[in-house]
C-alpha cells in the first residue's frame, strides 16, 4: 500500500497545475445559476480548454481520443482541477462520464467517429433521458415506448430528472420496444437528437429553487435506427456496461469541496457570537465539526482504494461506490444540519451567498440520499451483493 | 388526572380542522408564494374563527378558553401550514393589540421581521420586558432571497424604541413557544400523513413502496417523533394553565425542543419517502420543512432549550 | 385535558404516602442481584405486605380481591413506590400482571378460585413459558408440543427467556396441539404446575452476568387437562386478550427509575474532572444530558395520554405502547451510550456500585430494544396497524 | 499511488488469518474467561509469529516490516478477539523490552492496569515521556468485577518513578494509537460477519431474517461502518511510515475515532440482529463489544479525538 504518488503522477500533477495557474485568470467570470445558455457557454469553452490541452476525456481511450490518465492521475486531476477553483464539468457531464463512455464500449464505429470527437471538443451537449415519473428506484419498469417504423423508432411516453435537457444536443435515452419481454429484456439504447420534432422540455424547479432539471415529453418524436446503440431490447446490459465503468472516483470533486465547504464553516463559527465568545468556544459545536473532518478523511481514503480496486480488478466492482455513497451522503446531512444549527436565524435570509451557500448545501443533501440510487436502494446493494443476504420475497 | 381531549376539545378541535380543511387549501395558502403578502381575507377568516381571541375572556370579545385549548388550535393551523405571524397576533391580544402582530426578539442578530409589509404593530422582545411599535415606525429593507416561500423577510438596521407593554416578558414567551411547538407538531403530524399517503399510493418493484419496511420504518418512526412531542406539547399547554400540575419552564422548552426536531426531521423524512419528487417545488413537502426550520428559531435556539432543560438536573 | 389529581386521586396517594413511610423502614435490606431464593422471600413479603394493606392487584376487579383503582390511581401508586424506594414487582411480574389477568378474563371459576388469591396474597410465584429457541418475533410459530392422553397433556419440547423459572409455582405454557392447523390456530394455554416431573430448568447467563432467564425443558410434562385454559387450539386468542388489558402502565416504573438514573448521571458529570473543571463545564454534554430530560418528560406525559386513552376506550388500544417502547428504549440507548462516554476509563471497573449501574443501565438498553418485541417489529405494528402501510409479501 | 494490499501484504494477511483460524480458536480464547490469565502458550506462538518484533530491523530479530503491515496484523487479531495486552508489547518491542507488556497512563485517573498479573514489563506513559517499571513493582489489587470478560483488571494505588525510554512519547502514541484501530476494526469486521451469518441461518416468519430490509440494513450499515474506518486505518499505517503522504496526528486521530465508533457501533447491532440470543453470556458477541468499548479508551477518548480533529479546522 503506497499513498504517494509517483514521480511521473507527480510529473503530471505539476504540469496540470502550471497550466491551470496559466489559463484559470483568463476565464471569464462564471454565469449565476440560472443562466443556462451562458452555463452551457462556460462549461464548453473550458473544455474546448481541456482538449487542446490534452486533458480531455481524463479516462477516455487515446484510441477514441481521450488522455488515458491512469486512475491515480484521475485522482490527481480532480484534485488539482478543484484546489485551482476550475470549473466542475457541468453541463458536459452525461457526455464525457456517462453517454462517451457508453459509446466508446458500445457504439458502432460510425457513432464512435460521429459523436465522441465533439463531446471531447466541447462542441456538442448531452443529457440523459433514463427515469419516468413512474420509474425511479425501479428503472426497468420504464414504460416510453418506441415503435420501428421503417428506419425509424417512433418514440412516445416521458421522462424526468433530466438534468441539463434545455441546453443539450443529444439525449442518452432509454425506450421499450418490447412491451411482452420480461421488463430488462425489452429496452433499447438510442441516441436522441433533442431538436427533434415532438419533444417538449419543460424544467422543473427543485426545493433549492433552482431549474436544473426537466421532464421531457415525446409526442411522436422520431429516431433513426441509425441511433440505435447495441441490439434492439438490449439496452438495459448497455446502460449497466456504463454504469461498471464507474471507477470510485464520481464523488471527487463533491468529496473535495464538501472538506472545502467544512473548512468554511469551522471559520464561521470562529465568527458566530455567543454568550461567552462565539460558537467556536462550544465543545460540542467543535467536536461536531471534527468528526465530520474524520469523515471526509476517511472518505477521502476509501476513494483512494476504491480508485486502486477498480484499476487493479480486486475488489466487487462498483460495489464500493454503494458504501461510499451512504457514509458520504449521511454526512452531508450531518452537516447541512450543523449548519443550520450554527446559522440559527441567519440561515432564513438567503442573501449572503456565504449562508447561502450552506442552507442550500443542507438541502442539496436531501437530494444526495435520493438520486443516483436512494439510501435505501443502496443498503439493499451492499446487504445483498457484498454481504449476500437473501432477497426479500 | 384525564390527559386527553374533553368534548368541548374535541369540538373544538373538529372546527378548526373544518375551517383549515374547507378554506384553508394548499391551493390558498400557496397563492401569497408569488404575492409574499398575507391574504387579508383568510387572516380575517382566521380572526372570525377566534384564533387570536381564543383566550380573553369573553367580556373582552374572547372565546374564553386556555392554553390547553389554544395548543390543540395551534396544532391544527401547523397541519395546514396557514401561513403569518399567528402566534404574535395571539401573543398581542393579551395587550389588547388588533390588527395584525408581528413579533422580534431586539437582541438576536440579524433583526429580521417577518411579514412586515403586513404588519400593523410589531411586538419588541427584550431584556427589559415586551414593548410594541407601530409597524410602519421600523426602517426594514424587503429581503431578496429567503428561506421560507411563505414568509417573506425584511431586515431592519434598528428598531424604534416603542412603548412598555409588560416590564417581565417571561410568561408571554412560555406561551409564544408553547403555541409555536403545537404549530410545529401539526407539521411533523402533516409530513407523516403526506409521507404514509405516498407510500401507499407509489408503486416501485409491482408493489406499494410503503410495503418495504425500509420505508414503512422511516414512516414509523415519524409518528413516534410527532406523537412523543404531541404528547409533550399538550401537557405544556395544560401546565401553563395550571402551573399546579408541573414546572412551566421544564414543559415549555421540553416540548419545544421536541417538537422543532419532530417537525424538522419528518419533513426531511417526508423529502426522502417521496423520493425525486419530494425534492421538487411544486409538492408541498418544502413548505413545511422550510417553516419548520424557520419556526425552530422562534423564541431561542434547541441548543439553549436543551440547556436549559440540563438545567433542571 | 387535565393533569391534576382530583381530590380522590390525591386522598389515594396520602394514604398510600403515609402507609409507605410507616411499612418500609421494617422491610428486611434487599438480597443482592443473584441470589434468587431470597429474591423470591423479599418479593413475596412485600407481595403480601400489599395485600394486608389492601394495595394487592391493584388493578384486578374487587370480584376477584384486586383493588379495581383507576389508571390515575395506579400511576399514583407507580409513582409513590418509586420515590419510595419500595421494591418492584419483581418475581411477582407474571401472576400479577399477565397470568392473574388472563385467569381473570379467560380461566374458569375453579381456577380462578385455586390461583388468584394466592397470586395477591405472594403465595405463589408465576412465571412465563412462551418463547421459543426458534419463536421469537414470530411467537405464534411455537412447536412445543402437548399430546392428550385421557385427562393429561403429555408436553415435549423447549422454551427459553423464562424469568424467574427456578423460583416459580406455576407457569403460563403455550403449546403446539394441532400441528396441521395454521400456525395461530393450534395452540393452547396450560396452567404447568412447574414441579411436574419431567422439567429440566437451566439458567442462561446475560451479557450483564445475571441468571435471571432460564431456558425450560419439557420431557413428557403430564399436565391435567383441568389446567388447561379456555377452548384447546384457542390459545393464540387467549394469550393476545392478556396483552390487550396493557393499560399504557408498563413501563411506569422503569421511566421515573430512568429519569432518577439521569439525574445521578448529570450529578456524575459534575464529578468527572476535564481539563477545565468538570464534564458539566461541557456544554455538549450539557445538552446531551438535558436532551434525555425532554424525551423522558415527554414520555412521562405520553404516558399519561395512554393511560387516558386505554381508560376511555379511545385510541388505538395497546398501540400507544408501541410509540412509547421505540422511543424510550431509543433513549436508553442514548443514555447508556452517554454514561459510557462520561465514564470513559471508569466505566472499565464494575466495583463500584453507581458505576456498575450505568454500565449494567449501557448493556440492559440493549435488550430493551429486542425484548417484548424488537423494535424492528415495533415499527412494523406502528406502520401496519396505526398508520395503515401495506404488510410487506 | 497504489492504495490495496501488495502481493506481500497479502500473504502477511493470509498468514494471520491462517494463524488465527487454527490456532485462535473462540474456544481457546474463551477458556482464560475462568483463569483470567493469559494463556502463555498462546502468547508464544504469537511471538513466534512475529506479531512484537514485526516492526524490528530484520538485524535485531525482526521482520522489517513497517506499520502499513502492523495494522493488517492487527486487525486481524481484533477479528479474532485475541486477548492480552498486544499493542503495549508491539510498542514495547521498539525499546528492546521483551515478555509480556503492559501500559498505563499515569494520569489517567482512576489508575486501572489491564492483565497485571499476567505482566514482565510496564510502560508507562506520562507528559515527560514514556517510562517503564517491573510489573512486579506495580501494588495492584485484582479488581472483583470488570466489563471485559477477558481483560483482567488490577486497581493501583499508585506507580513506581520507573525508568526512562523516551522524553517524547508523542510518536509510539500514534503508533499505538493506530495499532488500536486496527484491532477495532477487526472488532467491526467480524461482528459484521456474525451478524450476517446469523441472519443467513436464522428463521422467523418462514424466511431467513436477513431477507427482512429492518435486518438487511442493519448490516449493510455495519459494513460501510467497518469499510470506512479500514480505509482511514490503513491510511494511517501508510502515513506513519511514509509522514510525506499525509498528517500523522490528523490520520491516526480521525482512524481511531471512527474505528471506535465502528467496533462499539456494529457490537451493539449484531447484538440486535441476534435477538434474544445476541444478549447471552453464551454467545460470543458481547466479547467482542465489552473489548471494543475496553479498547475505545486507550489512548484518549472519542471526545477528545473529535477536538483534536476540530483543531485542523
Amino acid at each position: 500500500m503506497d499513498l504517494r504518488y509517483s514521480e511521473s503522477e507527480e510529473r503530471f500533477r505539476a504540469e496540470l497545475r502550471a497550466w491551470l495557474l496559466n489559463v484559470l485568470p483568463a476565464l471569464p467570470p462564471k454565469p449565476s445559476g440560472e443562466e443556462w445558455h451562458a452555463r452551457r457557454t462556460y462549461d464548453t469553452t473550458w473544455q474546448r480548454m481541456l482538449f487542446e490541452a490534452g486533458y480531455a476525456g481524463i479516462d477516455w481511450p487515446r484510441a477514441v481520443g481521450g488522455r488515458e490518465a491512469t486512475p491515480a492521475e484521475q485522482l490527481i486531476f480532480l484534485e488539482e482541477t478543484e484546489r485551482a477553483g476550475a470549473p466542475y464539468v457541468g453541463v458536459n457531464f452525461v457526455g464525457l462520464l456517462h453517454a462517451g463512455p457508453t459509446l466508446v464500449a458500445e457504439g458502432s464505429d460510425e457513432q464512435k467517429a460521429r459523436f465522441l470527437p465533439k463531446i471531447l471538443r466541447g462542441e456538442e451537449v448531452w443529457c440523459q433521458c433514463f427515469s419516468e415519473p413512474n420509474a425511479g428506484s425501479d428503472l426497468a419498469s420504464l414504460q416510453t415506448k418506441a415503435v420501428r417504423d421503417g428506419d425509424h423508432y417512433v418514440v412516445n411516453g416521458q421522462k424526468i430528472w433530466t438534468s441539463f435537457a434545455h441546453v443539450a444536443d443529444y439525449g442518452e435515452l432509454l425506450v421499450r420496444t418490447d412491451a411482452d419481454a420480461p421488463k430488462h429484456e425489452g429496452i433499447t439504447w438510442l441516441i436522441l437528437p433533442m431538436d427533434a420534432p415532438g419533444i417538449e422540455v419543460r424544467p422543473m424547479r427543485t426545493i433549492a429553487g433552482s431549474r436544473e432539471f426537466s421532464e421531457v415529453f415525446f409526442n411522436d418524436v422520431r429516431v433513426p435506427v441509425a441511433n440505435r446503440v447495441g441490439d434492439e431490447n438490449d439496452g438495459w446490459r448497455i446502460a449497466m456496461v456504463t454504469f461498471s465503468f464507474e471507477r470510485g472516483t464520481a464523488f471527487v470533486s463533491e468529496l473535495l469541496s464538501s472538506l472545502r465547504m467544512l473548512e468554511r464553516l469551522a471559520d464561521l463559527a470562529r465568527k458566530i457570537p455567543r454568550a461567552d465568545g462565539t460558537a467556536w468556544d462550544d465543545a460540542g459545536i467543535r467536536r461536531d465539526l471534527g468528526h465530520l473532518a474524520a469523515d471526509f478523511d476517511a472518505l477521502w481514503a476509501l476513494t483512494k482504494r476504491n480508485v486502486t480496486q477498480a484499476a487493479r480488478g480486486t475488489g466487487v466492482p462498483g460495489l464500493g461506490g454503494s458504501v461510499f455513497k451512504l457514509h458520504y451522503t449521511e454526512a452531508r446531512h450531518r452537516m447541512g444540519d450543523l449548519a443550520m444549527r450554527l446559522l440559527d436565524r441567519s440561515s432564513l435570509s438567503l442573501e449572503d451567498q456565504e449562508t447561502a451557500e450552506h442552507v442550500r448545501g443542507w438541502l442539496h443533501a436531501m437530494s444526495m440520499t435520493i438520486a443516483a440510487g436512494t439510501s435505501q436502494v443502496q443498503r439493499n446493494i451492499v446487504g445483498e451483493r457484498i454481504l449476500g443476504l437473501p432477497k426479500e420475497r | 388526572m384525564d390527559f386527553e381531549l374533553s368534548a368541548d376539545d374535541l369540538a373544538l378541535q373538529s372546527g378548526i380542522v373544518e375551517l383549515c380543511r374547507g378554506r384553508f387549501t394548499m391551493d390558498r395558502i400557496r397563492a401569497s408564494e408569488e404575492t409574499g403578502a398575507l391574504d387579508q381575507e383568510m387572516w380575517s377568516e382566521l380572526v372570525d374563527a377566534g384564533v387570536f381571541s381564543l383566550r380573553l375572556p369573553e367580556d373582552e370579545g374572547g372565546v374564553g378558553l386556555g392554553c390547553t385549548q389554544a395548543v390543540l388550535v395551534f396544532e391544527q393551523l401547523g397541519r395546514a401550514l396557514v401561513p403569518g405571524p399567528l402566534v404574535a397576533t395571539h401573543l398581542g391580544a393579551d395587550f389588547g393589540l388588533t390588527g395584525i402582530v408581528g413579533m422580534v426578539d431586539r437582541d438576536v442578530s440579524p433583526l429580521l421581521v417577518e411579514h412586515l409589509d403586513s404588519l400593523d404593530r410589531l411586538l419588541i422582545l427584550a431584556p427589559d420586558g415586551v414593548w410594541v411599535c407601530d409597524a410602519d415606525d421600523v426602517q426594514g429593507g424587503q429581503v431578496d432571497a429567503f428561506l421560507d416561500p411563505l414568509t417573506p423577510l425584511y431586515a431592519a438596521a434598528s428598531l424604534p424604541k416603542g412603548q412598555l407593554l409588560a416590564s417581565d416578558g417571561a410568561g408571554m414567551k412560555l406561551r409564544g413557544a408553547a403555541l409555536t411547538a403545537a404549530y410545529q407538531v401539526g407539521i411533523a403530524t402533516a409530513v407523516t400523513e403526506r409521507a404514509v399517503a405516498y407510500a401507499k399510493e407509489r408503486r416501485q418493484f409491482d408493489r406499494p413502496i410503503g410495503s418495504f419496511q425500509a420505508v414503512k420504518h422511516i414512516c414509523a418512526d415519524m409518528l413516534v417523533r410527532a406523537e412523543v412531542a404531541r404528547a409533550a406539547v399538550y401537557a405544556a399547554g395544560v401546565i401553563l394553565d395550571d402551573p399546579s400540575a408541573g414546572d412551566e419552564t421544564r414543559a415549555v422548552v421540553a416540548a419545544q425542543l421536541l417538537a422543532n426536531e419532530a417537525a424538522v426531521a419528518n419533513g426531511k423524512a417526508c423529502v426522502q419517502v417521496h423520493g425525486g419528487m419530494g425534492f421538487t417545488w411544486e409538492v408541498d413537502v418544502h413548505l413545511f420543512l422550510k417553516r419548520a426550520a424557520l419556526l425552530a428559531t422562534h423564541f431561542g435556539s434547541n441548543d439553549e432549550r436543551a440547556e436549559t432543560m440540563a438545567a433542571f438536573l
